[in-house]
């Protein structure tokens, strides 16, 4: 293309005030001394922070039981689903690269599928199926097994069922580009199978390894559509937001948001220097 | 030479579905041999050697490296380390754990492993290179490193799988003589593979020309070059002149063949029932400005030069004669009388009937 | 480097949170119960007393229900669900196991209301439900801006177009169909007849919805918009009416001309309740007068524990007597239990009238 | 295969095998059968057609059905149109640093939480919100406005939530296009216009369509921003099956919903890779 005109570059300016304008009032009024998060500008203030309660009524988030355990509520789903990524995602990603076997394309095809499903269906399939199952066993073993009812659980559950087709796409890509020479190389050197892997496959893989739990990570963190549909008595911080939203906004909930996007900008930057070792 | 040999080759053969890769090769590899297997792309070669190293396992026959079966060694059990196409040399790790890589996996200790990198390092021509990354390296530099990383193994064979391939053509011509310095430094048997026939012959002290699976003659770089034994080695190693014609009359192995554009050639060799091959080397044909300076060779002829092909010492001629339904090559002279000769220029040329080799078609 | 050390970070974090989750191995009372319900002062007296933690879970009617459906009952060791919603999700369901009244202080609660709960909530003979907290819902009307709002049918006129707010769910059915001279209550018996009523109810609302500004969901959603005077009449549970009131004295509850709808939040327990003990314990704490009394001040409603009004703050009372003069009192038409398959067609009407338009 | 290779492989595919079957593919029967269970009495249920006999006999609910298809293909085509120009000058014009450093800028926002993304567009567009405070203060409204709880804003939250899907992929393809075709279109004497519609889209279909397919998913299936940024008339289709299962407690009828909610995607995302000639494969991973 030849030369960019006015018009366009004034777009171009236009759509990226556009993108950041809702990200931007959430910040700013995160600090607005006033029970509502809208305009008028009524003083900075960190009450919504750090505030005891005495000022709005209402505790600083940092403060609020409520947003710390639901923190915690989601540390516990992401973490879990970030390290089952990674570990079955190079699983996975192996079989994809390396295996042969009958069905191998129908394999490939299927992985793919989670990424199709709405993940409002997803959530409620596993619902549905989890709950018969439990109850199926429940008839057979006289007990309720309850991480198959909704909670943490049926949530990590859930939720890995579309990351991990995510997390394998990642280290599948990176172990295409993997020369498997290196691997002969290395047991032609004398070294065992485990070291092969320890000391030639794994390091080439690392980058996507961390690349694909940071992402897991990030996409467990705010997932909501599925994580809805499975949530029990402990919700993850989406869904305690969702709540919170639907009960009429306050800038504790632009506050929990400032620093979820302080969060995501710092795993995301990290994310960014991992993979630049990738070129 | 010693007569010991470092590597036996029993009929073996590798198959692939109903095709054989492999099909029944034999041969024998002695101590501090530089032996090259030289073929086309697809030939086997690869496979041979993936076999030799321990990642393939031959549907039959036996593998012997010094006197001992390597059936069911696994590759990293084997006194046999290998020069990979692509050098395979470990990006996450630097130059002196790549080399120190194979000692420590042999349980060697730490420091004395880095020890005997560096000495190794040294001798290759790498010295003070052990803390670079692998990447910073030249192309020349990447090429000591792998093999600095199999000889400081000291194992009995070191195989290199067209090493040289990556590299620009001065490098090349370079590497090749460093390579065949190395050996003879270390006096380690080396097998090459290689599709790249001038390779073969600067380092090899001896050849095996293999097609489609099998050998198909093994001898000296001179050997295969003068006496080649089928149409295959005689036309894959080095240049030459190749007509196929109708046998005229054969003799003993005189045989004079007729051209189906006419001309009648006389060589020596098999000739074929009805059809055969003839080749003749470019340098074997006489030039001339007439007949008589073309002496008493059997075979006269007289054309027009259709092209020159300069190329320094590697120069040739094309010629253009009635009779011929191919352009003849020879070597551009490039001194005495026809220096100079340009395309148009009516020339005489002619060669010995030993110098053409015939085969049946 | 870098990836070394965040992954070691990583794996610590795990290991704290593994730690953490196992620590807690205390006796629990997990309560599935509606905002404001179990204050914290409440629960740590609870707990110094019994030693027993109670973990708590806000939620409404619908999401009570639909969570103990998906799991049959279990997750929870007591819920609280409204009186009228017991008996029909239970012969559903069976998402409730019957309570022992034996192991409850029945001289704590408020004799008739008891009686009135046990008799709602009864099936084959046994009980699955007792009394709580008691309120109901009427009008919150912004009296300045919209002094005319005096029933349901208000909410639809024009002096309140864009300016007035319902919930989408049963309540609204119900008031509307009284405020229309209908009684949805008799018709309970006749599914057919009550399909009818519900049409016709549904085609008033209808015809209102234009004068909505929206269906509430969560109660501070709708305080804030009348707060703003985005929204200056809604129909509305009396509490939320009364903190209002307190704030502003010109925003009302209004008992409506056709009747208040009174309700009763139980306590039942879950079909598979691990610690009913527990959860008896908790009841029978919670129907102290003394600890009743707090609760009702901070959920703002009534309490059906025997003797509680007498330790309650004056201003409720106040406001409770200026919303309900006596014959508003009589005319409060309490919600009898719900039969099986009539949500299915309350539910309909609901969903047209949000999708509608 | 040796059976220590088989028993090591075996193991190797378990993971998988357990992935899919216990969280694709049986929960999906699952709602399957449920989707064909009536109930005729309080646990009672039998084999029948009736819950999709009820979507089709209900105007209510194939018209949401309907509004929701038809609204996200209108999403879907307003997402192209906005982010082509974007994609364009990403892929073709901006160089170095600037590229990085746009295309970084476009990803940014996706990796918030799209409900940190929707309370953004709410305290915009709120009657007490930013944009009607702003119109006020400089004369251009004499009252607030009310710019949410419409289908409008639904729109504007849905294509701004599909923005990333359909940048990424169309910039992908437009990177591929060879300069000197482009130059080569202008040298033959097209226009602006001529080169950009009979040389620049047609390169670009492949990002075209995965990206257009990949929004129309996501908004077919999303959930959060049609219900905190819709009004009181608009219902989308997953409020639908939410309803039927959490306030309605109809596991049956919210099944039969999901199935025809998956096979509405499944649909249009077939027909999508049909028409253009693409597969779901390289579809993916244009993406």
């Amino acid at each position: 293309m030849s030369r960019p005109s006015l018009l366009w570059k004034f777009y171009i300016a236009a759509f990226y005030i556009f993108l950041f304008a809702p990200l931007l009032v959430v910040a700013v009024f995160a600090f607005n001394a006033s029970p509502f998060p809208s305009p008028p500008w009524k003083g900075f203030t960190l009450e919504w922070f750090i505030g005891t309660g005495s000022v709005f009524g209402k505790p600083g988030v940092l403060m609020d039981p409520i947003w710390l355990t639901t923190i915690l509520n989601s540390l516990k789903v992401a973490v879990p689903v970030a390290v089952l990524a990674v570990v079955i995602g190079t699983v996975n990603a192996w079989l994809l690269e390396r295996a042969e076997f009958p069905g191998k394309t129908l394999f490939a095809m299927m992985m793919l599928w989670p990424l199709v499903i709405p993940g409002v269906i997803l959530g409620i399939s596993i619902l549905a199926f989890f709950s018969r199952l439990a109850n199926g066993l429940e008839d057979f073993l006289q007990t309720d097994i309850d991480g198959l009812r909704p909670g943490l659980m049926l949530i990590v559950l859930g939720q890995l069922s579309f990351i991990l087709t995510i997390a394998t796409l990642i280290i599948a890509a990176r172990l295409r580009k993997f020369d498997r020479s290196l691997e002969e190389a290395a047991f032609d050197l004398g070294a065992s199978r485990t070291r092969v892997l320890r000391t030639v496959t794994l390091p080439f893989l690392s980058p996507a390894l961390v690349g694909a739990g940071l992402v897991a990570l990030l996409m467990s963190f705010e997932n909501f559509n599925t994580t809805l549909m499975l949530v029990g008595s402990d919700p993850p911080l989406p869904i305690t937001m969702y709540g919170q939203m639907r009960e009429g906004a306050t800038p504790a909930i632009n506050a929990i948001s400032l620093l979820v996007m302080v969060a995501v900008g710092g795993l995301a930057s990290l994310f960014a220097l991992t993979s630049k070792g990738d070129r | 030479m010693s007569s010991s040999t470092d590597l036996e080759i029993i009929n073996v053969i590798k198959r692939f579905g109903s095709y054989n890769a492999v099909d029944g090769v034999s041969f024998s590899v002695a101590q501090g041999e530089f032996f090259s297997i030289l073929g086309p792309s697809g030939c086997g070669k690869t496979t041979l050697m993936r076999m030799i190293a321990g990642f393939e396992d031959p549907t039959s026959g036996d593998i012997r490296i010094r006197e001992k079966s390597m059936i069911g060694v696994p590759a990293n059990r084997r006194p046999v380390n290998m020069v990979f196409q692509s050098l395979a040399l470990f990006p996450m790790m630097s130059v002196g754990e790549n080399v120190a890589y194979g000692l420590t996996c042999r349980g060697v200790s730490r420091a004395e492993a880095d020890k005997r990198a560096t000495r190794m390092l040294e001798r290759v021509g790498l010295k003070g290179f052990g803390d670079r990354r692998v990447t910073a390296l030249s192309g020349g530099q990447r090429q000591r490193v792998a093999i600095a990383r199999c000889l400081v193994l000291e194992p009995t064979l070191v195989l290199l799988d067209e090493p040289l391939g990556a590299l620009d053509l001065k490098l090349r011509e370079h590497m090749k003589i460093e390579l065949k310095q190395l050996q003879a430094m270390f006096n380690t048997t080396f097998v090459y593979i290689t599709h790249d026939q001038s390779e073969a012959l600067v380092m090899s002290d001896r050849i095996a020309v293999m097609n489609q699976g099998h050998f198909e003659q093994v001898g000296s770089p001179r050997e295969l070059y003068n006496n080649p034994q089928t149409p295959f080695v005689a036309s894959f190693v080095g240049e030459t002149n190749r007509w196929s014609g109708e046998t005229a009359s054969a003799s003993g192995d005189a045989v004079t063949i007729r051209l189906p554009s006419g001309a009648t050639v006389q060589g020596k060799g098999q000739a074929g029932k009805a059809q055969s091959l003839c080749f003749v080397r470019p340098e074997a044909i006489a030039l001339g400005t007439d007949q008589a300076s073309l002496g008493n060779a059997a075979n006269r002829f007289e054309g027009r030069v259709s092209a020159v092909l300069f190329d320094g010492a590697n120069s040739s001629l094309l010629i253009d004669a009635p009779g011929f339904e191919k352009p003849a090559r020879a070597v551009l002279p490039q001194a005495g009388p026809l220096a100079g000769i340009g395309v148009g220029a009516p020339i005489h040329f002619g060669w010995a009937t030993d110098s053409m080799k015939v085969f049946a078609a | 480097m870098m990836t070394k050390r965040a992954g070691l970070k990583l794996a610590t974090a795990f290991a704290a949170l593994m730690v953490a989750g196992t620590a807690h191995a205390a006796e629990k009372l997990r309560l599935l119960t509606w905002a404001d319900y179990a204050p914290k002062d409440v629960v740590e007296q609870f707990t110094k007393e019994t030693g027993i933690e109670v973990e708590i879970t806000l939620s409404n009617n619908e999401e009570m229900i639909s969570k103990l459906r998906a799991t049959q009952g279990a997750g929870f060791d007591l819920v609280q669900p409204s009186q009228d919603r017991i008996a029909g999700p239970q012969a559903e369901f069976g998402i409730y196991k019957p309570i022992d009244l034996s192991k409850l202080k029945s001289d704590l609660f408020i004799g008739s209301m008891l009686e009135a709960t046990k008799k709602n909530t009864t099936i084959d003979g046994k009980v699955y439900g007792v009394p709580h907290i008691w309120g109901t819902d009427g009008l919150i009307v912004n009296t300045k801006a919209a002094p005319a709002v005096a029933d349901y049918n208000d909410l639809c006129a024009a002096a309140v177009a864009g300016k007035s707010s319902f919930r989408a769910k049963r309540p609204a059915l119900i008031a509307f169909a009284f405020a229309n001279g209908m009684d949805p209550f008799a018709a309970y018996k006749d599914v057919k007849a009550y399909a009818a009523l519900m049409d016709k109810v549904g085609a008033k609302l209808q015809e209102c919805k234009k004068n909505v500004k929206f269906f509430w969901d969560g109660k501070d959603q709708l305080l804030n918009a009348l707060r703003s005077g985005e929204v200056v009449a809604a129909m509305a549970w009396d509490t939320g009416g009364w903190k209002l009131n307190s704030e502003n004295p010109d925003i009302k509850f209004i008992a409506p001309k056709s009747g208040a709808l009174g309700w009763v939040d139980t306590f039942a327990l879950p079909a598979k309740g691990r610690n009913d003990d527990a959860a008896y314990k908790w009841i029978n704490f919670n129907m102290r007068p003394e600890i009743a009394a707090k609760v009702a001040a901070a959920a703002g409603n009534f309490t059906a524990s025997n003797g509680a009004d007498k330790l309650m703050q004056g201003k409720l009372k106040d406001q409770f007597a200026e919303s309900f003069p006596k014959a508003a009192i009589d005319n409060i038409k309490w919600y009898p239990a719900v039969p099986a398959g009539l949500e299915e067609i309350e539910g309909k009407v609901l969903d047209r009238l949000k999708a509608g338009s | 295969m040796k059976p220590a290779q088989r028993l090591t492989l075996f193991l190797l595919m378990a993971p998988a095998i357990l992935w899919l079957g216990l969280l694709i593919i049986l929960p999906h029967v699952e709602i399957l059968i449920l989707s064909f269970s009536e109930r005729v009495a309080p646990r009672v249920y039998q084999f029948g057609l009736g819950n999709y006999l009820e979507f089709f006999t209900e105007p209510l609910y194939w018209r949401t059905f309907a509004r929701t298809a038809i609204m996200s293909i209108l999403v879907t085509a307003c997402t192209l149109v906005l982010a082509f120009p974007i994609a364009l000058y990403i892929a073709r014009v901006a160089q170095g640093r600037l590229k990085a450093m746009l295309l970084l800028m476009c990803l940014l926002p996706f990796w918030v939480s799209e409900l940190v993304r929707t309370l953004g567009w709410m305290i915009l567009l709120r009657e007490t919100g930013v944009v009607s405070y702003v119109l006020q203060s400089i004369g251009l409204a004499s009252q607030p406005v009310e710019l949410l709880y419409n289908d409008g804003a639904v729109i504007l939250g849905l294509v701004y939530g599909g923005l990333l899907f359909m940048i990424v992929p169309l910039a992908n393809a437009l990177e591929s296009l060879e300069p000197s075709v482009v130059e080569a279109g202008f040298d033959l004497g097209g226009s602006r216009w001529t080169v950009l519609r009979r040389i620049v889209i047609p390169h670009a279909m492949p990002g075209i369509v995965a990206g257009s397919i990949i929004v129309f998913m996501l908004t077919v299936g999303n959930f959060a921003t049609p219900v905190l940024l819709g009004g009181k008339n608009g219902l989308w289709f997953t409020e639908q099956i939410y309803a039927q299962f959490i306030t309605r407690f109809n596991w049956p009828q919210g099944a039969a919903f999901g199935m025809l909610l998956l096979m509405l995607s499944s649909i249009i995302v077939w027909a999508g890779l049909r028409l253009s000639g693409q597969s779901l494969g390289t579809t993916l991973r244009q993406a």
